[in-house]
């Protein structure tokens, strides 16, 4: 089956960002596809390269360049919400795009469920 | 839009169920129903709780200095975006009217609400 | 003690727990999306009465009542500030809490 | 249709809407501060209780309830799943709804 | 530290009202307070509505994994923070007593914690 | 009267970055000092220099560096939350800097109030 994501918070403050990231990487080992996962609202700083979480901690950005890079997963900066928040190609970490919102209705339509992970 | 998507035609839901200006989500859904109405989609707006504060009519945003967006649910028109519900439970309990809302709307009751949710393909929730 | 709180009162329980905790004689300023609390008909109406009635002090931002087109139907007694009276209000009290 | 809550059932309204809207037959998750919901003596533990009462399917994500320490109080009846029963949930359920 | 602040001692309170892990509010206020130790200031931590569930005992979070920080509550003793108050109705109502609880803390009736934080001259809220 | 300010939203999805910013101007008019402005949690945001705003909508972060220099307001972003959320020397907006979680307790001390905007 083609799930597609829609992650609207931003990393580490919200669990949002984990819960979906869990979702995923479940749903892949399952045999599923991950049509696209597409990041709106503050979930754009999933993208931001610069992040630096403590030693200790999960990494959220790389978990999420590491899924595209070996699952082939499309992630999906909202261009618009990126703006904003000053997520640029200057600092998008590798694996994302950005791209406009029509890509998150694309993956509605094409995708067989559509799940939002929010706030 | 691309071929593989031109065909196909989903039953799309945007709930709003949060309040405009404390956060931005009501701002940022209405940018995400504009772009829908290029995919000629069955696109509904549900509007419920606090999101049925985002149509109150009389918006005046100068002294917060945040941009006023009520006037866009009045263009939705232009872009066949028309049907708008709101739940009637979520109105009468904030003490609103649809003579309060700045577009015409369909108030449904929860039953109702309920049913239309469950005909959905994709909900999306902000 | 000046009590701020920001949430509308239908979504969350901030402004519940923030009536708990008022004592009389303190202020209570709801801006943001707790203004909605002070208009009429909502569900909070008769809470901000009963603590209007406790001798608690309350006072709503103004701006954030027009913005949210809610400025004609504010329950009569609540004391409207822009700004600067948000300022005097932090000034005049000894100290503040957010309710987030 | 699944539902999906992710909210404090304490803190925000978003549980009470959705078991407002659930329809007989349909299933409800609970993930990250939701699963509180679940728990014996929780303030939502009625409402629950009576929804499952309501042919409603009520399930909870064990991972959240284990984070924060709530996996020995769960209410008779409530299904447990982990991210992969998640998915399953998602892919059974002919469409999904978030409550955010 | 500097000269200017080390000869006062004001009264802070940080009042925790989130659960953990659902968000960070938890976590980032516990830095906060840990910091605040090196300051010699009369620090109490106030705990009500969900943000007693920060002190549940047996949190594990391997599989959400995520980083429990629970443990922290623990240390606190050893920077001399031992001012921990926990609101009654709030602990109540979720179900809970002090026995669920990983520290020592003193549970305060509604009024009791206000005239508390009547009494602080710094409140924090996460 | 001297000032204290918290921040813990980033800019646009929260309105706190906004009362924030209203009430420091309005103290500021006043005629009364402000100490510090303490950006923790999601606050970090609102020091990223990439954020480019509609046009036709007010420009939060510029907004900031404008008192900053204007004013000599202290515009101080927390380090550990910073780093979990991408915020940088390299992204930071002028007249922000980047210190330890000291700085907030110092403001609580040393300021006549502190007043805490959030979420």
């Amino acid at each position: 089956m083609k799930f597609g994501i829609l992650v609207n918070e931003g990393p580490y403050n919200h669990q949002a960002a984990d819960t979906a990231y869990q979702f995923a990487k479940a749903a892949i080992d399952k045999g599923h596809e991950i049509h696209r996962v597409f990041f709106y609202h503050d979930g754009v700083n999933n993208a931001s390269k610069l992040t630096e979480p403590p030693a200790d901690d999960r990494n959220i950005v790389n978990r999420w360049s590491k899924m595209a890079e070996e699952h082939g997963v499309d992630l999906v900066v909202c261009v618009a919400a990126a703006l904003r928040r000053g997520i640029v190609n200057e600092n998008l970490a590798s694996g994302f795009r950005i791209s406009g919102l029509g890509q998150l209705v694309e993956s509605g339509i094409q995708a067989d469920r559509l799940v939002t992970f929010g706030d | 839009m691309d071929e593989e998507s031109s065909g196909t035609v989903k039953k799309f839901a945007f709930i709003n169920r949060k309040a405009p200006y404390g956060t931005i989500y009501a701002l940022e859904s209405l940018e995400v129903v504009l772009i829908s109405a290029a995919f000629d989609q069955d696109v509904s707006l549900v509007f419920m709780d606090d999101g049925v504060y985002q149509l109150k009519k009389g918006q005046g945003t100068k002294a917060v200095g945040m941009k006023n967006f009520s006037p866009t649910y009045r263009a939705l028109e232009g872009y066949d975006i028309e049907k708008l519900y709101v739940e009637k439970e979520s109105l009468e309990s904030r003490g609103l009217t649809e003579e309060d809302l700045i577009v015409d709307v369909e108030v449904l009751t929860a039953e109702e609400m309920a049913t239309l949710m469950d005909e959905q393909d994709v909900v999306m929730s902000f | 003690m000046l009590h701020i709180v920001n949430k509308s009162p239908s979504e969350r329980n901030a402004l519940d727990s923030c009536l708990r905790m008022a004592k009389k004689g303190s202020t209570i300023l709801l801006i943001e999306d707790a203004v909605y609390a002070v208009t009429k008909g909502s569900t909070a109406e008769s809470k901000m009465k009963a603590a209007m009635a406790k001798d608690i002090h309350v006072y709503a931002l103004w701006p954030d009542l027009e913005a949210r087109g809610m400025q004609d139907t504010v329950i009569d007694g609540i004391k409207q500030v822009d700004y600067p009276g948000f300022v005097d209000l932090v000034a005049d009290n000894k100290n503040v809490q957010s309710w987030l």
